[in-house]
């Protein structure tokens, strides 16, 4: 079995999961650059439209964002806890975990669904059918296409996560992960912990800009 | 090439004390935001985000037991990240600085 | 095609004559370094030329020394270099106070210019020779980029805000105007000329032309129109900052901060006045985007700067 | 160490084990994919050069007299998105880099070989997007797609070729991923790092602006595509935003991309200088840091494209003096060659020409990009000639001289044959007289004030963009013979031995061409970089 696992190209196990890590860590910094740049021009217009962007983060509804940070935060413990089962050769216990984590961004991209869908008929979606009232109108329009932007990019970012998972459920049903072989579930668990990481400094900068204000 | 020996895996106990940090956390950041810092608020908003990244990248992605390599990687794409944001925010901090008019 | 072909550019501005000294000293430092790496690759090349294809070469790994000579020679010759770029470029970056003022606005294949007089252009520029002229430039619709070679001169023209340049002719005569940030289907016919002219004949020309209502003439009516005075009145306790003098004044900013006053900070108030809220008033000032042209963005603007003088003046 | 040199050609190679599509479309290994990169990005090349053809012949006259200006300007867009995007960025890191890098680290493959083969099926969907963008009427927006044109007042296939310029950017970042992980990983026994070859070490430092550099292009191609869809966006001043931003994100990837672009040539002229000098390259370490150096410091100055375009000046002076420190390594390097043929045993095969010409005409490339970094003068050259013309003398001056060297150098281990020097030595020449009259008279246009991107111009300019045009025909013709001999040289040139050159190298002890797994057993190193004086040769006539 573990001879199967082992590519040809490489001499030993330990040089071919060696391997697969540092590729998904070199993976997750060309995220942290690709995250980078919209969050840089968040940023610069945080740093110039403070009001307007106060104003209209105060239309979001910090209850789902914080629920939806702790669903997130849930996650990523049952995704440890899956890594652990892997490592220790319970089985069942990898495929309950692993369940777990898929169930919880599941749960996560439903609360976002019906965000949007609060958003959508409030008429904060940017575009011609924008609703804004007061002076601050025009650059609250430009935090609502950051708004959007960002989480709509996490949220295709867990879709992407959920599918790995299913496919770890589906590998680890088949019994492809010992003791000596689960590489892809540890790999797959650094891509949802970034996720995670990502939605921890999403969720602060965006819900919670000047909320001492008052509404 | 020694690996990271395999056991070195974060307990369940230990990732139930993060799980529970992280959640404090996440309520801290919420309180912080409604108590008036004035141009505080941003920096502590941050700086409880950061730490929270810190533990998860810590216990629950192992970077405790990982190589040096992974190390300058992970420290290599914030590096870039303050890269990309300071310069250009150098720009904009600057721009208006220069007097309209010479003498 | 041989009659007319150059091959420097005039020099037709007290600019052009200090651009044209840095170019020539990098040219040269250029030109060393090209020679000098040119003979000695082809004189090692003749001279170290395998004679027989057995021959083994001494190893020679390399000299720490070395290294460091070129890498500090060049780098001493480059912020040389770089501070003269630098102390130039400031230079260039603000005109100077008494500089004449003309407006410009680039729209999708033609250049607008206005003169404070009144007079106004389409892709002909006016000028007097040894006089600064200072140009406050912005677009309609894309980034366009105002660019007159004989002066060595080029800025960028931005839609949503003001951008400057300046310049001080020394040569009467026509020279041309580019616009040198691609801008569309005819990008290359944004072009126009700068008519170079001694005082007295600008004057005739300046007086001569149509010169209609003076741009602060029609600032004035039209900050009356949109009832402006109405909040800005200079009386205190007026809901609005008072405008007079502000041009130039460094303005303190609700939230810390401050800010000049330019050209830019006045447009911005009166198209996003929530950007930046002077402090101690409330931010209840409607945004006139879309209700005032560029031009009249302009007069408004020139209509406060010209506050400005009036204070003094009083 | 002798170098074994007359292997018997074994039966089989990576080449001739299978010959049916599958085996080549779905193939894993590193050299199959290495020649699949060498058949699209041929492509490319010569569609991109058709682009340059037709730009040059409409220069010829000061009226736009061949074709409209909407054409004009969807020419020149598409000359450069296909040449940064289809062949100047992958062409030696994918081609050379993927062929040789397992090869000279003594590895059977790279780290992760099915990521190199999605690797390449991205780079053809994104070329794929991109030519279905430039066939149904072309985008018009400059390689820049500069906000707010772009995103609000182009009708032109902007959102294609966005879509296109995202898809690959990611073929792009995959390769710098897998070379990253095998250089760290999978280097032979005793191969430390201060013995890689410089080739391997320029890739690596290409590596790492891959995988920093291209997602900042991603996600910015990401929001203009999302602001020409929804109407509004992040870059639209009617809403507050700054098209300087779109800037700064764009040329954050843009600038370092120029130096993924020369950094692999940089490593193969390394390679060529060291083999044809028959000696060790002179400061290997101070070479192999200033490919590092060049990597990092390259990040620090895009703001040198935005002197003029109304960059606050402290921020232009910050940027200007940075420019100038990424100039030193690369000058560093040149004096490195220079020295490294002091007291060698020089010979004049077409590589080593492509290699003096490279180093020739990346000098004057590096040394006109100093009048870029100076504010003052920037000011008047900018979005002038003098700026195309320094962007030809480094990328087709440099790059594509040193790809050529390179590809004429490892010819033999790629195909088992040899190619005819003759032809070869009489192409070089040509391309490099074509080239110099093409893009010399360029430098004198800018300074005269030339704007880039005009369909007309004043009279005053003709002579010299007729010059311009007269030597690309002389460059169009130079590159099209090595494209003949290199495909007749498959079948009728003579068979290469395991070193023609008697060149070190791991690369060099595998027979011509290398077998599918490349080493029977993973050699084991001794000796430091280009043992040149260590290796005693007996010649062999093949």
């Amino acid at each position: 079995m573990s001879e199967q696992a082992l590519a040809h190209h490489f001499d030993t196990i330990e040089e071919q999961k060696e391997a697969s890590s540092l590729g998904m860590w070199v993976f997750l910094v060309t995220e942290v650059m690709f995250f980078g740049g919209v969050f840089t021009a968040y940023a610069i217009y945080r740093h110039d439209y403070f009001n307007a962007f106060a104003a209209a983060s105060h239309h979001l509804d910090i209850a789902l964002g914080g629920i939806n940070t702790a669903v997130l935060l849930t996650s990523s413990l049952t995704m440890v806890l899956a890594v652990n089962a892997a490592a220790s050769g319970s089985r069942k216990a990898l495929l309950g975990f692993l369940a777990l984590t898929a169930v919880l961004g599941c749960v996560f991209l439903g609360i976002k669904a019906i965000e949007y869908g609060h958003k959508f008929e409030d008429g904060l979606f940017p575009g011609p059918g924008f609703r804004f009232e007061g002076p601050l109108a025009r650059n609250a329009e430009l935090f609502y296409i950051f708004y959007f932007s960002m989480t709509g990019l996490h949220a295709l970012h867990m879709v992407i996560g959920v599918g790995l998972l299913a496919w770890l459920l589906a590998l680890s049903r088949r019994g492809t992960f010992r003791p000596g072989y689960y590489t892809p579930v540890e790999v797959v668990g650094l891509y949802w912990h970034f996720v995670d990481v990502i939605w921890i400094f999403l969720f602060p900068i965006l819900y919670l800009v000047g909320r001492h204000h008052g509404p | 090439m020694s690996a990271s020996p395999h056991g070195s895996h974060p307990t369940a106990r230990t990732c139930l004390v993060i799980y529970a940090a992280l959640i404090v956390l996440t309520g801290m950041t919420i309180l912080a935001a409604f108590i008036d810092l004035g141009s505080l608020s941003t920096p502590v908003a941050l700086s409880i985000a950061g730490l929270k990244a810190a533990l998860v990248g810590w216990f629950f992605m192992n970077l405790r037991a990982e190589r040096g390599l992974t190390w300058v990687y992970a420290i290599a794409g914030l590096l870039w990240l303050a890269i990309l944001y300071g310069l250009t925010l150098s720009d904009y901090v600057t721009r208006g600085w220069l007097s309209p008019l010479a003498g | 095609m041989w009659e007319n072909f150059p091959l420097f550019p005039e020099a037709a501005s007290t600019a052009a004559s200090r651009v044209d000294r840095l170019f020539f000293f990098i040219l040269i430092v250029c030109a060393f370094f090209t020679l000098l790496i040119f003979t000695l690759v082809f004189t090692f090349a003749i001279r170290y030329r395998r004679r027989s294809p057995s021959e083994r070469p001494r190893p020679i790994s390399g000299s720490l020394r070395l290294e460091i000579v070129w890498s500090l020679v060049p780098l001493a010759i480059a912020m040389v270099i770089f501070a003269w770029g630098s102390r130039l470029y400031v230079a260039l970056a603000r005109p100077p106070a008494e500089a004449l003022h003309i407006f410009v606005v680039g729209k999708q294949w033609m250049w607008k210019f206005q003169h404070i007089e009144g007079q106004r252009e389409i892709n002909e520029l006016h000028v007097p020779v040894g006089k600064p002229v200072r140009l406050t430039m912005s677009s309609e619709d894309v980034i366009h980029s105002l660019f007159v070679p004989a002066f060595r001169v080029k800025t960028d023209v931005l839609p949503g805000r003001y951008t400057r340049m300046w310049f001080e002719a020394t040569k009467p005569g026509t020279y041309h105007l580019f616009c040198a940030e691609y801008c569309g289907t005819s990008h290359s016919e944004m072009r126009g000329r700068v008519v170079v002219m001694e005082p007295a004949r600008f004057q005739e020309w300046l007086g001569g032309g149509r010169a209609g209502e003076s741009l602060e003439a029609r600032g004035a009516q039209l900050f009356a129109q949109l009832g402006c005075a109405s909040c800005h009145e200079p009386a205190p306790g007026a809901r609005g900052p008072s405008l007079v003098g502000l041009f130039g004044k460094t303005v303190e900013l609700q939230g810390g901060g401050s800010v000049t006053a330019d050209e830019t900070y006045l447009r911005e108030s009166i198209v996003n006045p929530q950007a930046k809220i002077v402090s101690g008033f409330q931010p209840i000032m409607p945004t006139y985007a879309g209700q005032v042209s560029e031009e009249g963005l302009l007069q408004l603007v020139v209509y406060i700067m010209s506050l400005e003088e009036k204070a003094a003046r009083k | 160490m002798t170098t074994r040199l007359e292997l018997s050609p074994p039966p089989q190679h990576y080449l001739n084990w299978s010959y049916t599509a599958r085996s080549w479309l779905l193939s894993t290994d590193h050299k199959r994919i290495g020649i699949l990169y060498l058949l699209s990005i041929t492509f490319f090349f010569f569609i991109g050069g058709a682009f340059a053809v037709l730009i040059r012949l409409e220069l010829m006259t000061p009226a736009g007299d061949l074709v409209h200006s909407e054409t004009y300007n969807r020419l020149f867009t598409a000359h450069g998105v296909i040449m940064i995007f289809f062949f100047l960025i992958p062409s030696i890191p994918a081609v050379l880099g993927n062929f040789l890098i397992p090869l000279m680290i003594g590895a059977r493959d790279l780290a992760f070989p099915k990521l190199n083969l999605l690797s390449w099926y991205i780079f053809l969907a994104g070329a794929a997007f991109t030519m279905a963008a430039v066939f149904s009427g072309g985008v018009d927006t400059g390689w820049t797609f500069y906000a707010p044109y772009s995103s609000v007042y182009s009708n032109s296939a902007v959102m294609l070729t966005g879509i296109g310029v995202f898809i690959t950017g990611f073929s792009s970042i995959l390769t710098g991923l897998n070379f990253i992980v095998t250089i760290h990983t999978l280097r032979a026994p005793g191969l430390t790092w201060f013995r890689l070859p410089l080739f391997v070490w320029a890739h690596y430092a290409t590596s790492l602006i891959m995988v920093l550099g291209t997602p900042v292009l991603a996600i910015t191609v990401a929001l203009l595509a999302l602001e020409r869809l929804f109407g509004v966006g992040v870059f639209d001043p009617r809403i507050g935003g700054d098209p300087i931003l779109f800037q700064h994100l764009f040329w954050f990837y843009s600038h370092p991309a120029v130096y993924i672009m020369i950094l692999p040539g940089m490593g193969v002229v390394s390679e060529i200088v060291a083999c044809f000098s028959r000696k060790r390259v002179f400061g290997y370490s101070a070479i192999a840091l200033a490919s590092l150096a060049i990597a990092v410091l390259g990040f620090l100055v895009w703001g040198h494209h935005m002197f003029v375009s109304g960059q606050s000046a402290y921020a232009s002076n910050i940027f200007s003096i940075l420019s100038f420190l990424v100039a030193i390594p690369s000058a560093i390097k040149v004096f490195n060659w220079t020295a490294t043929f002091y007291r060698g045993s020089i010979a004049y095969d077409t590589p080593m020409l492509y290699a003096f010409g490279f180093i020739g005409l990346f000098t004057m490339g590096g040394l006109t990009g100093l009048f870029l970094a100076t504010l003052a003068v920037d000011v008047h050259v900018h979005d002038t000639y003098f700026i195309v013309a320094h962007f030809h003398y480094i990328m087709v001056g440099g790059m594509v001289m040193a790809y050529m060297g390179g590809l004429h150098f490892w010819w033999p281990k790629i195909t088992g044959r040899m190619y005819p020097e003759g032809w070869a030595k009489f192409a070089a020449l040509v391309i490099f007289i074509g080239f110099n009259l093409t893009f010399f008279p360029q430098f004198v246009l800018g300074y005269l004030g030339m704007p880039r991107r005009y369909h007309v111009y004043p009279d005053e300019f003709q002579v010299l963009n007729v010059m311009s045009s007269a030597g690309a025909s002389i460059l169009g013709v130079g590159y099209l013979i090595p494209m003949i001999y290199f495909v007749w040289s498959i079948r009728h040139a003579p068979v290469a031995s395991s070193n023609p050159w008697r060149a070190a190298g791991l690369e060099w002890q595998t027979p011509s061409p290398p077998p599918a797994d490349n080493f029977p057993e993973t050699p084991v190193v001794e000796t430091e970089a280009y043992p040149y004086s260590e290796m005693e040769v007996e010649v062999v006539d093949v």
